[in-house]
């Protein structure tokens, strides 16, 4: 065990990777010189040389395509995009050829690529930096997608994800860059698996990245309240782990699905079907979700915070799921 | 050597003293942010002031302007008033954008002035498409577009100089090539450094201009404006200049040397233009202090006038995702 | 009434708006000269001129963008995006700028755009160009989405997407270009609610664009077989016109979504959602729905069939339902 | 006043055997499309194959190849064997892509042929991470990236060429100028005409060639594939030429003259390269008809061979959506 933050973590496994396996590179705007936007690459680039920790011009299209193409040509590329919210320059290479490519080439060509990118809102940096689009991007056959919400996986993640042969998607949420605690070294990481990070028994809340910790100081709350949540880590969001979001709701009959994306449409969305597809008569209430309004993410403080999922909205979803 | 101010004594106070209106804002915008009473991202123009001051003079007061996430000075220079810029940075309801956009996204309709865009490279196809409803509806207004040198590696930028180049379309391409990109100077993202001979592969006439002599900026804005009304086709213009802080309140500026920050900060806009001036006799010290005493006032007003602003009642929140229909 | 084609239709709406404002203008790719690639606009470059029916180089976000510009400017511009695989290199401009300005304008800035873009499957033309997202767009605050399934839609839907202020995205399924049949000229077209296509009181077939049509043979086929299907043409996919769908399901009890986006996080999802949230206590069985398989969609015909809803799929899914 | 074919009897006449291959295999898809037997969307290349061959020609068996939707002809010339692109554009099992991909996803990993690709520009920057990882995987292969005009005004194309340039990628850029984007002639796309000067202007040495004449092509591409290696940098090529038949099997070719169309195929590229080699006494009338024949015969085969060739099990068909884990 040791002190550090998602940051750190995040670095750890940057360093790490590029350590183990020289096929491996980072490349995005500002990974170098910059240190990295959210600092995650800081020291990297005088570790690891230029070639290797490799600053882009903003063309966000290209340098994500170019890792298509060097992951192609024997690479292991990690592309940077800022923020997810530059990503949609970068939707035709990633859902066109990345996705694409494996099944369209008749099984001849994979394509083992990393994009990380920063995700989320509660900074106030208004409409345009605000996005939580993870969940929109779990719609795409052909990407995995990854939501780190803890320390471990921070780390822990990138390694494998770099292992597997298909394009991942990697969303680092903004707001959690700071969170601080204990990163257990030991710990052994998958992308495949849902975790529950809290035992309950009387409803499950489902959530991932930066609406973990929200989920988890809710059921703190509830706990004081006589009321038992279960909370479940996504981790993955494509695919998605049916067997383990099943098995807590199941057992609980109630869940609610917390999901920092507008709500229409959210990922939230295609858990509340599956549940009801699969578990349906073992259900004691409608599985519920608490979302984001469905609004460009305002700059003010008070408004920003009323567009987003917040702890007394959890708290308040819950009761009425069991009331 | 230098050549005299060719302007009026108003004229040519009046460019000073919007510069310091700017540097003065922006300043007081840095201290509030360190006070927490600004938040968000904020991007400053310091020591890029010349550069917003010479071109805006040069425009109509009907062109309309787009510009980026560095846009205090330009939305101030187009007629925003500089209460409605602080209270939208305070994130209050009597801001410019009332309190939704935050100092990346100040918006004035009064005043055509359409943003701030957080989008590198965004606002380019957005002035090619206001140029061209101009053009199809008969107008003889302009747009102007800022952005800096970065935002021509995207390739919004290449689509946009080719289509305002096909079709002819009033826009001024005002390039901002202060060297950087964040941390990424200009040789270490684009192949071709001169700019103007980028664009000019183009079709679109462009001029390079330094960006730190207000009078350059003003004159060589005022011929590209004439060029773009009588050719009847787009112009660029490549501004030379420097910013003096860092690229957002988060920027370690590992990226580039303080001697070199320091070389910069000798040419210093208001610094060369207010020693021009004085040297015309057209300013002296006392002049000076009342023009900045102007600006700090002007500024401690805008402050007031945001502390005492209201929230936008979180009611409203949901208001303006789609226009409102109007009652019949 | 007149006979005509779903292709005609639209390019009757067209010359109809172009005819009634003098702002309305199209712009596209290979809209004027060759007239339209799916030849929806031939003919109008000779009606209108160069002015208005608007050759674009290949640079979809540029004229994307361009539109919102101009519409900003006072035009009343259609854009015509050649095919939804080629709108996601417009989808900065379409997220980040057409969905958020008003909003992050405080109020100031509407966006009256129409992008109109060819959508959908079943004509094999492979992974990059067999996309059906207007579902997956349909997450976007601040944009309204719609899916002309009918003549009458086809052709009047234009005109009232005009003249809302907001920005409006009209999908037009590739597969139905050639739908042949009885325009009614006088039918009243609103861009708001959903149409019950069909009325049937055992269970609810929630359908829209291209799968309308299979949706109304499924229904046809089980009302052989003694089942009595509701068809619901959803129409309009931003905002879903709840009432309508939420009215049908309770007096049906069932519902089946046929949605040919892939299914997890297809729009399917947030109609089950909804329905879940508002109705769970009305219904007989779990909504169900028929989707895409999760597979860039594969040229060989017999594959391809294979991967979308096809009517003897909703057919058996109905029958589940009611089993 | 032509120069005469510099090359030995065996290589002319190779040249010459490629381009009618390309030449029966797409006229023979084309009745096939009519029959019904392939579908989709049919791009041919003809009147364009002086291209591909002498281009490809002039590459080493390991470089890389990254095309378009119109690629039949530099799948062959790559090295994808016939039948398996006749199978693939039947949907077969036996297609270079399972029947997956069809006419316009072809793809080889055996000859590094990677596609096929029908989003226009969408080879640039492809070619350019291949480029990069060969870079730095200290290999000596180049990557050839074919393209229209037309793509050189998406923005992926100008940011493809910064990349290629500012980082001297081993990138072989063949624009296919055949002067039209589907319908759109090039001097209404793009307001640089002069497709050498833009890209010059990029950073990326340029040169333009007849596009039509088979050894000018040749010649051209190995001169740029010396540069490429020498000088560490990438190299453009601007072929001139023209298709001779509809952008695909539905346009109505509204857009262009008759008459400029037979103007064009006067300069025919296997018309003008054969009479070329007859005058040189290269080729006799009975020499020509025998290359006829024997491509004709690998055309027939392939159509043989795609017909007796199986479906694809509608079993596999969520294969390789992801990659199979490997057996440990
Ligand atoms: C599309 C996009 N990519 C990345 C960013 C993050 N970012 C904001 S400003 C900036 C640098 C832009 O540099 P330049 O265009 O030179 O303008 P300057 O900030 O120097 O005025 C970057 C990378 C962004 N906002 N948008
Ligand atoms: C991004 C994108 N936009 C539009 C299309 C539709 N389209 C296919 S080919 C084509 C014309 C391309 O012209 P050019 O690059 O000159 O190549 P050519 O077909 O002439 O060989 C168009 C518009 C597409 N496939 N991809
Ligand atoms: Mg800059
Ligand atoms: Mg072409």
């Amino acid at each position: 065990m040791s002190r550090t933050t998602y940051r750190e973590a995040l670095r750890q496994g940057l360093r790490e990777a590029l350590a183990r396996d020289p096929r491996v590179f980072l490349m995005g705007e500002d990974v170098g010189r910059y240190g990295g936007t959210y600092a995650v690459s800081k020291g990297l680039l005088e570790e690891f040389g230029e070639q290797r920790i490799r600053d882009t011009p903003l063309s966000e299209l290209a340098f994500v395509a170019a890792g298509i193409g060097a992951a192609l040509g024997g690479l292991r590329p990690i592309v940077e995009v800022m923020t997810v919210n530059f990503s949609l320059l970068a939707l035709d290479p990633l859902m066109n050829t990345a996705a694409t490519l494996r099944h369209m080439s008749g099984g001849q060509f994979s394509v083992p690529l990393v994009v990380r990118m920063a995700t989320g809102a509660g900074r106030q940096l208004a409409a345009q930096h605000s996005h939580s689009l993870e969940g929109w991007y779990a719609h795409i056959p052909g990407l995995r997608i990854l939501a780190p919400a803890t320390l471990e996986d921070a780390r822990g993640m990138l390694w494998p994800a770099l292992q597997d042969p298909d394009p991942m998607l990697l969303f680092e949420h903004g707001a959690l860059y700071n969170l601080e605690g204990e990163l257990d070294e030991r710990e052994v990481v998958d992308i495949h698996s849902a975790r529950v990070r809290r035992a309950g028994t009387d409803l499950t809340l489902i959530a991932y990245g930066g609406t973990l910790g929200k989920a988890l100081s809710a059921a703190e709350q509830l706990a004081g309240e006589g009321i038992s949540a279960e909370v479940l880590d996504l981790r993955v969001l494509r695919p998605l782990d049916d067997a383990t979001i099943l098995a807590s709701v199941r057992r609980t009959r109630r869940a609610l699905v917390v999901d920092e994306g507008w709500r229409s449409g959210s990922l939230s969305a295609e858990i509340i079907a599956r549940i009801v597809e699969q578990a349906f008569y073992d259900l004691d209430a409608p599985p519920a979700r608490v979302c984001s309004l469905e609004v460009p993410i305002p700059y003010a403080k008070h408004l920003e915070e009323a567009a987003l999922p917040q702890v007394p909205g959890i708290v308040a979803a819950a009761k009425g799921l069991l009331g | 050597m230098i050549a005299p101010v060719p302007y009026p004594q108003d004229f040519a106070l009046g460019l000073l003293h919007d510069m310091l209106r700017i540097r003065r804002l922006e300043e007081r915008a840095a201290e509030l942010y360190g006070e927490g009473k600004i938040r968000g991202f904020l991007h400053l123009y310091i020591g890029e002031e010349a550069v917003a001051v010479g071109a805006l003079h040069a425009l109509a007061a009907d062109d309309a302007v787009v510009a980026t996430y560095r846009e205090h000075g330009h939305a101030l220079l187009q007629g925003v008033p500089m209460n409605a810029i602080m209270a939208e940075m305070y994130g209050r309801q009597a801001g410019c954008s009332h309190g939704r956009g935050g100092s990346m996204h100040l918006f004035d309709a009064r005043t055509r002035f359409f943003g701030g865009n957080a989008i590198v490279a965004g606002g380019l196809p957005l002035a090619v498409g206001l140029a061209l409803a101009e053009r199809m509806l008969g107008g003889n207004r302009l747009t102007a577009c800022f952005f800096g040198e970065g935002a021509l590696a995207e390739g919004a930028a290449a689509e946009s100089l080719n289509l305002a180049a096909l079709w002819q379309l009033p826009v001024l391409f005002c390039c901002e090539n202060n060297l950087y990109a964040m941390g990424t100077a200009l040789a270490r993202s684009q192949a071709q450094t001169d700019l103007c001979a980028k664009v000019q592969a183009f079709g679109v006439p462009a001029r390079s201009v330094d960006g730190m002599d207000v009078v350059a900026v003003h004159e060589a804005t005022r011929a590209a404006v004439e060029q773009v009304h009588a050719g009847h086709c787009p112009c660029f213009l490549e501004f030379r200049t420097y910013r003096f802080r860092a690229h957002s309140m988060f920027d370690p500026e590992l990226y580039r040397d303080k001697a070199e920050v320091e070389e910069w900060k000798k040419r210093g806009p208001i610094h060369s233009y207010s020693a021009q001036l004085k040297a015309q006799g057209l300013l002296d010290e006392p002049g000076f202090l009342a023009l900045e005493a102007e600006a700090a006032a002007e500024v401690e007003a805008a402050v007031a006038f945001a502390e005492a602003a209201s929230l936008e009642p979180v009611e409203t929140l949901m208001n303006d995702v789609y226009t409102p229909e109007r009652s019949p």
